[in-house]
């Protein structure tokens, strides 16, 4: 229970940094941080597979991708703030936030609590299983739109064939 | 409770300690060692009372006092809070990595068994690339945060290199994972200890020889040692990422590669050598093909296990020395080729024929 | 245990400040960032309704998302990119090409 | 794809590598214009190591510039040495002992050993394969040994002399020879075992800085980048001194003009020198190593403290310098990079009126952006290694 | 030597108008050239069959101050790939205006030594495509290597410029020239405090 305040606590405070670090640079690094702690939260939540999968992919590729591109362009660090745009968006977000806040608190705490679950949930196996069984089609499709991307990544990027 | 509590806490300052030591000694292997191979006498200030032998001891300790007795140096214009925090992203991975190597099997302690690895995740193996995965960081960070062309260039190089390079290590672990059919590094060792025909050990060098050729050289390659030392290339871009490092900063950086170093070749030994497992050792002694036995008390196997391991990681961490010192550097160019064109594709290839030879073995059955 | 409206909580918020990264900034790459984010959040609901379910598809369910991300990170990257080449800015207000 | 992509703007980065770096040994600054890591310009800026050498020889007497010379290529000082003293006395039209020509073509041809060596060496070792480059440095060692029971010095030698050299070979000479050349084969076929069959270094080194044969002539290049094109110019064959023309030696070439073909040709031409001097060695005469003329040599150390003549006669030489005719002459002989030339001017006083030096790594540092015009920025450092830039030359 | 004498005859006869003098001292066979045209001059030097000076060993000058006139002399070292022969042209030029037509669109290798030259004496070369100084700094004063050039005279120090182009933000300026600031700048607030 400590544990997940600590986490969460520190992943919103990361995640805040996200929006608001003007540096591109920090920002990244912001939401590196605060992808791990959500990996620690999947942990906590018995999905280990899922938790270090999303380390790898999201820490270790994807923000190497961003942190790349920024490193490449190296675009002026500093912009501008807009107020109006500045205002819109946290007043949004604060309605979200209080509208998830009222919806949740609308379910009975006894409701919210979590049954333990079987022998190896969340193993390597059983998510195999689960993922060649019942969602090959899926899986394939998935495999498919990630050539396309490797493909449109290419096409774009690259400055002649 | 509490003595679980200990007994992690133990194992886990047992295994740091270790690393960062035997990270240490390497330091002075390499100097020692391209001494020896370039007819040279390399690091003599070190010795203790005209013995350079002892100068191990000597420049374990110097070389942790030199550099802290430096200055600290943070380029004017570099981001003063990533400058400092690269170093430790460079260091943290390669120490947590050892987390889940086993260095032994299991030591009973009265009614108490204590296994031998500091954290036994059923994912083991998906946790060790997890953190090497974290390990460009350093690198990346580090270059930027220096604001200077030659750290950037070194940080770009790094961060293609060690991305490129993972890839290929994953596929080529996979094989490996498929003979033993688990992703859990005890495990795997544990298998490791079976005898093909009856006197082979089943070590994955034997099953996976293609993989270990892989999986070594895409090593070699994330622990950014010649021939793959482009992002810190010093001829060409002075030193790369950590250009603008010193002191004790940079010791980090220093510290952390031969951690690396020290970490892959614990893992090449755990896939690939029957880890802690000497041949025809077994819990209660030795059972030779042959039919001799000689039994051993249990202290002596996991001392004569744990000390195998140690012969094995200290082996490879001498076959990354050797390497260092006898090849040229590869070219940027040369690198991406290699990762992509040739270690990938062979890395797919080694995944599909150890498929169909399984599928066929199962069904032979 | 943590009951599981308190990661649900916690998602909500994360997502939301995702949403106003989107709105806020003006730089590309920290809006990719940000859409990053939420789907993140999303992911970490998946997980917690798998867990507080007991079954998988919401793991796997997650891997998707990952895919899902990936590939938008790569073809966002490369965009953003060629977009630059093209016009030395990363400020989407300047990007007047395709509107009307 | 199509023409109208190729108009994109280019993200360049302007790199300055040097004049502190720790590739530019001889210290040398490259302005890089870079796309990524590819260079597209590169402006090179020489000058770091200037010291006037042409005007201090015109404060000096004739037999003081041969120190300065020393300092031109410290790689191999003793082709300058030779090359400087052959100079004047072309100009004076003094003809040396037959054992001086022979002594000063084994000193030349040690020399150029050394040089190559040092290239060669510092290329692979900047290369990564610091263990190759410590072979060659070692056997540099061995030569250097040699060279300074000779000459007194390792580097500054300063063993030639107008006329003649300093003093005879020393005692058991050939022995040291053969020894040292025994120990220096095996190292090199070590180096050969390490670099030549290494795919990392073939792959870094060719195709690499390729200049073309055309390109070659106009930019003026000479000595082995000459060579490694495939023009079979050696000065000692073209214009011949010495006793080059008794001795039998071959003139390696290469066809692509590439860094590998450099290389190659340069491990060729230290067989060549081998060559060279196991021959002269069998074929050296006795006799005498400075000519017999009072005016340009200097006398026997018994007659300066024994004779007020030779007193005289030595405090002439020393104060006044010796006197050249007056004219001027270009002699060339082939140095360790390629034709190193002097252009001397006399006006007949003890002093050189104006002395030129022709310098073949400055020439060859010109036409150094069009080898790496196009390569990437790692190639700089083989291709730059193997010109072998000698900040003492080329800047003077 | 008898057989070399040719190309000096051929040349004199060739351009009676353009050579001044012809000259073999030692075995170097020496042609003295109008400065006018000389770049017509090389190009047949180096083009013409019979010659084919195809490389261009070596350009420098020298300065015969008080002792000719004109004062300087530019002179040009050619050999030929073919026939494995030397030339020597060398280009007198006054006092007044030195200059005299570039090489460089002849023989690329003209580019640096022409620089030198114009670094070392001061002699301008017309058409070239870069004359700048090369082994001296850009506020050097004079050209060093001309007889009236004092050999132990004081020049300004190199100017500490300011770094562009290694790090990454062109604004940036290397450490020591910001200490150095910081410095002065502390000193002068001193200097000032106690006077």
């Amino acid at each position: 229970m400590i544990l997940f305040f600590i986490l969460a606590a520190l992943s919103v405070i990361f995640s805040l940094a996200v929006v608001f670090q003007r540096n591109p640079v920090h920002s990244a690094m912001a939401l590196v941080a605060t992808l791990f702690l959500v990996a620690v939260l999947f942990l906590t939540l018995d999905a280990p597979m899922v938790g270090f999968l999303q380390i790898l992919v999201y820490a270790g590729a994807i923000m190497i991708l961003f942190l790349f591109v920024i490193m490449l362009l190296n675009p002026e660090a500093l912009e501008r703030r807009r107020v109006f745009w500045w205002g819109l968006g946290s007043t949004a977000a604060l309605v979200l936030i209080v509208e998830m806040a009222a919806l949740l608190s609308a379910i009975p705490a006894r409701e919210g609590r979590i049954a333990a679950v079987a022998e190896g949930f969340g193993s390597p196996e059983m998510l195999g299983r689960t993922l060649f069984r019942d969602f090959v089609l899926p899986f394939e499709i998935a495999s498919v739109l990630l050539l396309v991307a490797i493909v449109g990544a290419v096409v774009l990027a690259k400055r002649e064939l | 409770m509490i003595v679980e509590l200990g007994i992690v806490a133990a194992k886990a300052l047992l295994v740091i300690f270790m690393v960062l030591n035997l990270a240490g000694v390497m330091g002075w292997v390499e100097r020692k060692g391209s001494a020896l191979i370039q007819d040279r006498i390399g690091a003599n200030r070190a010795s203790v009372l005209g013995f350079a032998g002892l100068g191990l001891v000597n420049t374990l300790l110097a070389d942790p006092i030199k550099f802290l007795m430096k200055e600290d140096f943070i380029p004017p214009r570099g981001d003063r809070l990533l400058h400092t925090l690269a170093p430790c992203l460079a260091l943290f991975p390669a120490l947590v990595t050892f987390a889940v190597i086993p260095f032994g099997d299991v030591l009973m302690v009265g009614e108490r068994e204590i296994n031998l690895q500091v954290a036994n995740i059923n994912v083991g193996i998906l946790y060790i690339f997890a953190m090497a995965s974290l390990s460009v960081y350093g690198i990346v960070i580090g270059a930027w945060a220096s604001n200077n062309k030659f750290s950037l260039l070194g940080g770009v190089r790094g961060s293609a290199q060690m991305i490129s390079y993972e890839v290929a290590m994953g596929l080529s672990v996979i094989g490996v994972l498929m003979v033993y059919g688990t992703l859990e590094p005890q495990q795997i060792v544990r298998s490791q200890g079976e005898l093909l025909g009856g006197w082979l050990p089943a070590w994955g060098i034997l099953l996976q020889p293609l993989a270990f050729v892989l999986f070594f050289t895409a090593a070699v390659a994330e622990t950014k040692r010649i021939p793959f030392d482009l992002p810190e290339g010093e001829s060409e871009i002075v030193a790369g990422f950590h250009t603008e490092y010193s002191g004790g900063k940079f010791l980090m950086f220093f510290a952390g590669e031969f951690a690396e170093m020290v970490t892959s070749a614990g893992l090449m030994t755990t896939l690939f050598f029957g880890g802690w497992q000497v041949p025809y050792l077994v819990r209660d002694g030795f059972h030779f093909p042959w039919g001799t036995i000689w039994l051993l008390p249990h202290l002596a196997v996991v001392l004569l296990q744990v000390g195998m391991f140690t012969l094995k990681v200290v082996f490879f961490c001498w076959l990354f020395v050797l390497l260092r010192w006898t090849l040229p550097r590869f070219r940027y160019d040369q690198v991406m080729r290699l990762g992509w064109k040739m270690l990938l594709p062979l890395a797919l290839l080694n995944v599909m024929v150890t498929g169909v030879v399984i599928v066929v073995l199962h069904n032979g059955s | 245990m943590v009951p599981l409206h308190y990661y649900l909580f916690l998602s909500a918020i994360l997502f939301a400040i995702g949403a106003a990264g989107v709105v806020i900034r003006r730089n590309l790459i920290v809006v990719l960032m940000s859409i990053e984010l939420m789907l993140n959040a999303v992911n970490l609901t998946f997980i917690a309704f798998a867990r507080a379910l007991g079954s998988m598809e919401g793991q796997v369910i997650v891997f998707f998302v990952m895919t899902v991300a990936a590939a938008e990170a790569v073809i966002g990257l490369a965009i953003i990119i060629s977009v630059f080449r093209h016009r030395q800015t990363l400020d989407p207000q300047e990007m007047l090409l395709l509107r009307w | 794809m199509n023409s109208e992509r190729t108009d994109l703007p280019i993200e360049t980065m302007d790199l300055q590598m040097g004049p502190s770096h720790p590739a530019t040994h001889g210290t040398i600054k490259f302005n890089l214009k870079l796309e990524g890591e590819k260079v597209l310009d590169c402006d090179v800026e020489v000058g770091y190591l200037h010291r006037g050498f042409a005007k201090s020889c015109e404060q000096a007497t004739w037999t003081q510039v041969i120190p300065y010379t020393d300092r031109l290529n410290y790689a191999s000082p003793l082709i300058n040495n030779v090359g400087y003293a052959m100079a004047v006395e072309k100009l004076i039209g003094l003809e040396i002992t037959p054992r001086c020509q022979y002594i000063r073509v084994i000193m030349s041809e040690l020399s150029r050993i050394f040089d190559h060596l040092t290239c060669c060496g510092m290329t692979a070792s900047e290369l990564g394969a610091i263990t190759a480059g410590f072979y060659m440095l070692e056997a540099r060692e061995i030569l250097m040994r040699i060279i300074e029971a000779v000459c007194g010095a390792r580097l500054t030698v300063t063993y030639v002399r107008i006329g003649g050299v300093k003093h005879d070979l020393p005692y058991g000479f050939a022995g040291d020879i053969e020894r040292a050349f025994r120990i220096v084969r095996k190292l090199l076929s070590d180096c050969d075992r390490l670099l030549s069959r290494n795919r990392i270094f073939l792959d870094r080194m060719s195709g690499v800085g390729t200049i073309s044969e055309e390109m070659a002539i106009a930019y003026g290049l000479t000595g082995p980048l000459l060579r490694s094109t495939g023009v079979r110019y050696d000065v000692r064959k073209a214009h011949p001194y010495l006793v080059y023309d008794q001795l039998d030696f071959e003139v390696p070439l290469g066809t692509k003009g590439d860094n590998y073909d450099r290389f190659v040709v340069r491990i060729q031409e230290i067989e060549q020198s081998v060559r060279i001097v196991e021959q002269a060695l069998k074929k050296i005469p006795p006799g005498p190593v400075t000519v017999d003329d009072p005016r340009f040599v200097l006398p026997e150390k018994e007659r300066v403290h024994g004779s007020i003549e030779g007193l005289m006669h030595h405090f002439k030489i020393i104060m006044e310098g010796i006197k050249v005719p007056p004219g001027e002459v270009y002699f060339a002989v082939e140095g360790g990079n390629g034709e190193l030339g002097f252009y001397i001017v006399s006006d007949g006083s003890g002093k050189p009126y104006r002395i030129r030096v022709r310098p073949p790594s400055f020439i060859a540092m010109s036409a150094f952006h069009e080898m790496v015009k196009g390569c990437m920025v790692a190639d700089l450092i083989p291709t730059f290694g193997m010109i072998n830039m000698i900040g003492g030359e080329c800047d003077r | 030597m008898a057989e070399d004498r040719p190309i000096l005859e051929y040349l004199k006869e060739r351009w009676p108008e353009r050579i001044l003098e012809t000259q073999d001292f030692r075995g170097d066979e020496t042609v003295v050239m109008r400065p006018e045209g000389l770049r017509e001059a090389f190009r047949a030097l180096k083009e013409d069959p019979k010659l084919a000076f195809n490389f261009l060993t070596d350009i420098t000058c020298v300065d015969y101050l008080g002792k000719k006139e004109p004062r300087f002399e530019v002179v040009y070292h050619l050999c030929s790939m073919r026939t494995g022969r030397r030339l020597r042209v060398k280009v007198p030029l006054p006092e007044a205006d030195p200059s005299v037509e570039s090489l460089t669109p002849l023989w690329h290798g003209a580019n640096w030594l022409e620089r030198e030259v114009w670094d070392m004496f001061g002699i301008r070369f017309l058409g070239h495509p870069d004359l700048r100084r090369i082994l001296l700094y850009e506020e050097f004063q004079g050209h060093p290597l001309r007889k009236d050039y004092p050999v132990n005279l004081w020049q300004p120090l190199v100017p500490e410029r300011e770094v562009k182009g290694t790090f990454v933000d062109d604004r940036s300026r290397n450490k020591l020239m910001w200490l150095k600031q910081k410095f002065s700048a502390e000193r002068t607030e001193a200097d000032r405090k106690t006077s």
